[in-house]
């Protein structure tokens, strides 16, 4: 019985992430719902406001992005759940490796797959709204950095409620307040961007909430799961 | 006393808020003394039945 | 160092007495310092030039504003404690924080909406001092639910600490950003008192509403942490003679 | 040679003692059977030495020493719980190696080894969610054997399994115990072990 | 072994309606989970938009029937799958009594806990975006009549998603479209309200819808989840 | 009298064909032991009696009728499989009651009674997340009981139990089949019931 050469934690997250990445791919419906809901969120608005795309380009920035935020929640409550009830979490946590790069690798998944398509689906919600063609970078980008924080906030709040029952509506209750900061800096920069004005300021914070979520979430994610598995 | 109570015309705002300040004050005190007979009663109860079972 | 304290303090014997030894203590200069602040504020302290009697409303409502923050930081940082170093005690005060600062942060909201309508013409307005205030609310609520919904005991103290400190680190880039937030749309700009300073006859009942709020908060705390601490206790011997 | 010691051991679920001042030292090349009634804590114990339950006192040697990094002795031990960990969309290929990846790297073959060595090439490359809870089983235990860990902690191993699954489990265990592995397993069937090589420990329901 | 009395479908369906409220109130904290959440929802429209009531008055039928949309989808992704996790479902399927029956007592459970709670908190987070009070009973009547619709057309999802392999693509694609006329009559009806029309087409029309969900959705949701369970 | 008689059924998963022509014929009084080794059908033939599983064709015949209804036909048949179906938050006084009352009133006492006849009065009242395996198994059977159906479908009913729960399961089918009841159940362990009352089939994994 000789001692088992350990991969690195990299190597490790890096198969969690493949790993999500294959399941997702298995299960298409899993990778549509969010998005058909920020597409439905998103154009439920003209509906009911007004067709006049001057104006529906007033509340773009808050449209896109409560869409956003409420399509990554929805996501989110599953992020653990599948994993915690076959046992797959256990494993994660009995691996020897850093339980922090493990959830986050899955947050990764999560983003890629969930965050990432909605913010390529921005510029065609955007057009919808009225959104001039030249703000779709600075919004793209917007919501590329914002979602990656979203999601890793709601990893902690699917963690924490791990064992909670209807756990859904709860973690969502948890992570959108702590939340708002992207929001704000989020359509902050997205309004910038279709008026005209320079977003960078906004992105700047919108970045520095990500550097502060990189470095924190996996770790509280990493205790939430520890103690939801008990 | 009623032009007191009057509050130069703010009393309908002033006196809720008040109220529900004293309110506040009021509850958290009685639940809390609550919280703290009802451990104690616990306590006991579980004390009684360990002495119970230990004769 | 001598680190004998830290784990006296740890103790829960030590802190069950030491609460029950401390609560006159705050109890009772509280309602000294509320009473006298009630007189202050409501009798002896002059009508305000622009908002007569209505600023009268500061005396309940600053103090539980004041409040609210303070037991939110005093929450999370107990948690702290007891996610890093294992007290339970730690976790006792953290437990016995969430529901009266839920109770100040909602009597804040609402004392407010009630100034405002006489103020602004409305109960509430979208203001970020505000939002931000309701936001600590919803946090809050947050707290007790994830308590409420974790059955064991221990798991649903290192969760919900979890939970606190995370906001810990949130709730200074929430308010931060509700600030910012507001400040590129026009301001409704009706939160200030329109004066720098503020008499003395206004100024002592306000400072002594929030001495004797904050001293009640210790004292009401104390009372929750002897429950709390008992509640936790599974099989201890102190707590025959603790009881009785 | 690998030692797994625990002592006074305390455990508790919600507000119920469930473990009271256990403790055991175990050999390597040994096997322990944890015996008593439904609800005395052998899951319990399994899963608080694996770190997934906490204790409220005791200390856990490992090879004679407190092991400094959990993740180390971890990484020195399988476990198995009353349910196979596999996800039900991949197969068992997949499965075998996304849990080995994480651990460390694969050698060419040595899944498909372990898989034959289970007896179950047949649906290896069937969604897990189409197979039969025994063939879960067998899978699970393929990845047992793949992780090559001194240290197996087996819940209730023989579940689901048929008298050859039953045969196969006694081998796979009594290869890892020449290896000079250690198993803990908790199981209410008599495995047919070499009574030299078992060790008993028996747990009581508290209260 | 005597033949067993059995119950009537009705007092069936009444005990799984019990249940369903028995597991959901367990916890009074929950009561105040929806309450809590719609509180979120609302405030999250305001950080992204902008706090002019005036405006936000605007999009207000917007937020309502997205926050409306949201809840059930977040609550009705878990509606059968607990269910079925622990195989209750199955036991209902074997109980000699019609599934449909069953299944509509567990959405008119979900609808109780989530759509009730909702419509009946309009009028507060109506206030917080400047509807006028007289606007409350148009709203209140289009929230109840168009969250029954969206709970049955979620059942039918939930029940599909049993079932990964077959149902997983259909369900989303089917329940989110099926859900939009919903929330355009349901906007259209809060819009009428707001604007002092009169709402009473767009109502007619939502309770057209409910009736149709209330007729077909059960047998529906039924069919799903029997295939489901295989 | 009850009879339970089977005819040529074939049932598919997926694409492959799992049960090919089984058939049987089981009295009252009677226990039919399916036996088979892992992944033979067992669990297939048990659901698809029970109608979970749809079958590609074959005749079910319940006290010598085809069931022209299928929920009289459930009303009277008992099913339990690899998991007890019991709701983790409530405790087993709950479950029970909600379980009976899908089906039928409940009679003052009778579930206390049942819980007592599994030996679960001391954790009757505790949510059933905080029970061990073999505690809620046990609350499985009491619902069983309380069905007071004359057809069982037992599918690996030993799983989880200890010695004493296994001998109280022999009881139980006794009982059963003593009231002219069938059991129909699927286990790779003896269960020492008398082998006069007892059938055997046994099916082999295809192909
Ligand atoms: C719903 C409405 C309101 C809420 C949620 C609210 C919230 C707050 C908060 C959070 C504080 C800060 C306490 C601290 O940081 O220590 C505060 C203090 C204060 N508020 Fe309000 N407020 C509201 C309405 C009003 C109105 C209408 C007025 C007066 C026109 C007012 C006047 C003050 C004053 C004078 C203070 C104390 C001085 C200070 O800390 O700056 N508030 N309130
Ligand atoms: N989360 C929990 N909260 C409270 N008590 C619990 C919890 N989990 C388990 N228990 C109790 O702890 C005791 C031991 O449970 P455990 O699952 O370890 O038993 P076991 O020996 O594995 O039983 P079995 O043979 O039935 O699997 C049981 O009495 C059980 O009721
Ligand atoms: N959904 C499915 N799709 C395809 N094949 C399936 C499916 N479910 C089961 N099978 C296959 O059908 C066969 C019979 O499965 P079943 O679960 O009935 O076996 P079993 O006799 O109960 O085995 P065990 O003793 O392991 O419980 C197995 O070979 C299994 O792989
Ligand atoms: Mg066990
Ligand atoms: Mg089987």
């Amino acid at each position: 019985m000789t001692p088992q050469p350990r991969t690195s934690a990299l190597a490790a997250a890096s198969a969690v992430l493949q790993r999500d990445l294959v399941l997702a791919l298995r299960r298409p419906s899993q990778l549509l719902q969010p998005l058909a809901f920020f597409v439905v969120v998103t154009l439920l608005f003209p509906l009911g406001y007004t067709p006049e795309l001057a104006k529906l380009r007033s509340i773009a920035p808050g449209v896109l992005w409560v869409g956003a935020l409420l399509a990554s929640v929805l996501a989110l409550d599953s992020l653990f759940r599948d994993d915690a009830a076959d046992g797959t979490l256990e494993q994660f946590v009995l691996a020897g490796q850093p339980l922090a790069a493990l959830l986050f690798a899955k947050t990764a998944a999560h983003w890629l797959l969930t965050g990432l398509p909605l913010a390529l689906m921005a510029p065609v919600t955007g057009i919808a709204l009225g959104v001039p063609i030249e703000a779709m970078p600075g919004i793209l980008c917007a919501l590329c950095i914002g979602t990656v924080t979203l999601s890793l906030i709601g990893a902690i709040g699917a963690g924490l409620t791990l064992g909670v029952r209807r756990g859904g509506v709860l973690s969502s209750l948890l992570t959108l307040p702590l939340s708002v900061p992207v929001l704000v800096f989020g359509a902050r920069a997205t309004e910038l961007a279709i008026t005209g004005g320079s977003p960078s300021g906004a992105l700047y914070l919108l970045a520095a909430l990500m550097v502060l979520g990189l470095t924190l979430a996996p770790l509280a994610a990493a205790a939430a799961v520890r103690i939801g598995l008990e | 006393m009623s032009e007191f109570l009057a509050m130069g015309g703010y009393a309908q705002f002033l006196w809720p808020a008040y109220a529900l300040a004293l309110l506040a004050l009021v509850v958290n005190v009685v639940v809390a003394r609550r919280a703290l007979q009802a451990a104690r009663a616990e306590v006991a109860r579980r004390l009684a039945m360990q002495d119970g079972a230990g004769e | 160092m001598d680190w004998t304290w830290f784990h006296k303090f740890g103790s829960p014997p030590h802190v069950y007495r030491l609460a029950g030894v401390l609560t006159p203590w705050f109890a009772w200069p509280a309602v000294a310092a509320i009473l006298a602040g009630l007189y202050g504020g409501l009798v002896l302290a002059p009508p305000d030039y622009q908002q007569g009697d209505g600023f009268r409303i500061i005396y309940v409502h600053a103090p539980s504003a004041w409040l609210s923050v303070m037991i939110y930081a005093t929450m999370a940082a107990a948690a702290f404690v007891g996610l890093v170093w294992r007290m339970k005690v730690a976790h006792a005060v953290a437990a016995s924080c969430a529901g009266i600062g839920a109770w100040f942060t909602a009597v804040s909201l609402v004392t407010g909406m009630l100034w405002g309508k006489p103020m602004w013409g409305t109960y509430w307005v979208w203001d970020p001092r505000l939002t931000a205030q309701l936001i600590l609310l919803l946090l809050f609520f947050g707290y007790m639910a994830l308590r409420a919904g974790i059955d064991d005991l221990g798991r649903a103290d290192r969760a919900s600490a979890v939970l606190a400190v995370v906001g810990l680190v949130n709730v200074p880039i929430i308010r931060f950003s509700v600030d910012w937030w507001n400040s590129i749309h026009q301001a409704p700009s009706v939160m200030k008192l329109g004066r720098p300073t503020m008499p003395m006859d206004m100024l002592v009942p306000l400072l002594l509403m929030l001495l004797g709020f904050t001293l009640y908060f210790a004292a009401v705390l104390m009372v929750r942490l002897r429950a709390e601490v008992l509640r936790r206790e599974r099989n201890a011997s102190w707590l025959k003679e603790a009881v009785l | 040679m690998n030692t797994l010691s625990l002592s006074n051991w305390h455990v508790f679920r919600g507000e119920r003692q469930v473990l009271r001042g256990v403790g055991f030292d175990l050999q390597g090349g040994r096997c322990l059977q944890v015996l008593g009634d439904n609800g005395s804590g052998k899951t319990t114990l399994l899963r608080s030495i694996a770190g997934l339950v906490p204790r409220e006192a005791g200390e856990l040697r490992w090879c004679g020493a407190v092991p400094a990094d959990e993740g180390q002795f971890h990484a020195d031990l399988g476990y198995l719980g009353h349910d196979p960990p596999l996800k039900a969309d991949l197969d068992a290929r997949e499965n075998l190696a996304f849990a080995l990846r994480v651990r460390r790297p694969v050698v060419a073959g040595e899944i498909d080894a372990a898989l034959a060595r289970v007896g179950a090439q047949a649906y290896a490359d069937r969604p897990v969610r189409t197979l039969s809870a025994g063939q879960r089983r067998r899978i699970a235990f393929a990845a047992l054997l793949c992780f090559r860990v001194p240290l197996w902690l087996l819940d209730e191993p023989t579940t689901n399994l048929d008298a050859a699954g039953i045969a196969l489990l006694r081998e796979l265990m009594d290869e890892c115990l020449a290896r000079g592995g250690l198993v803990v397993t908790a199981t209410h069937q008599d495995l047919g072990l070499d009574p030299r090589r078992l060790d008993r420990l028996a747990l009581a329901v508290l209260r």
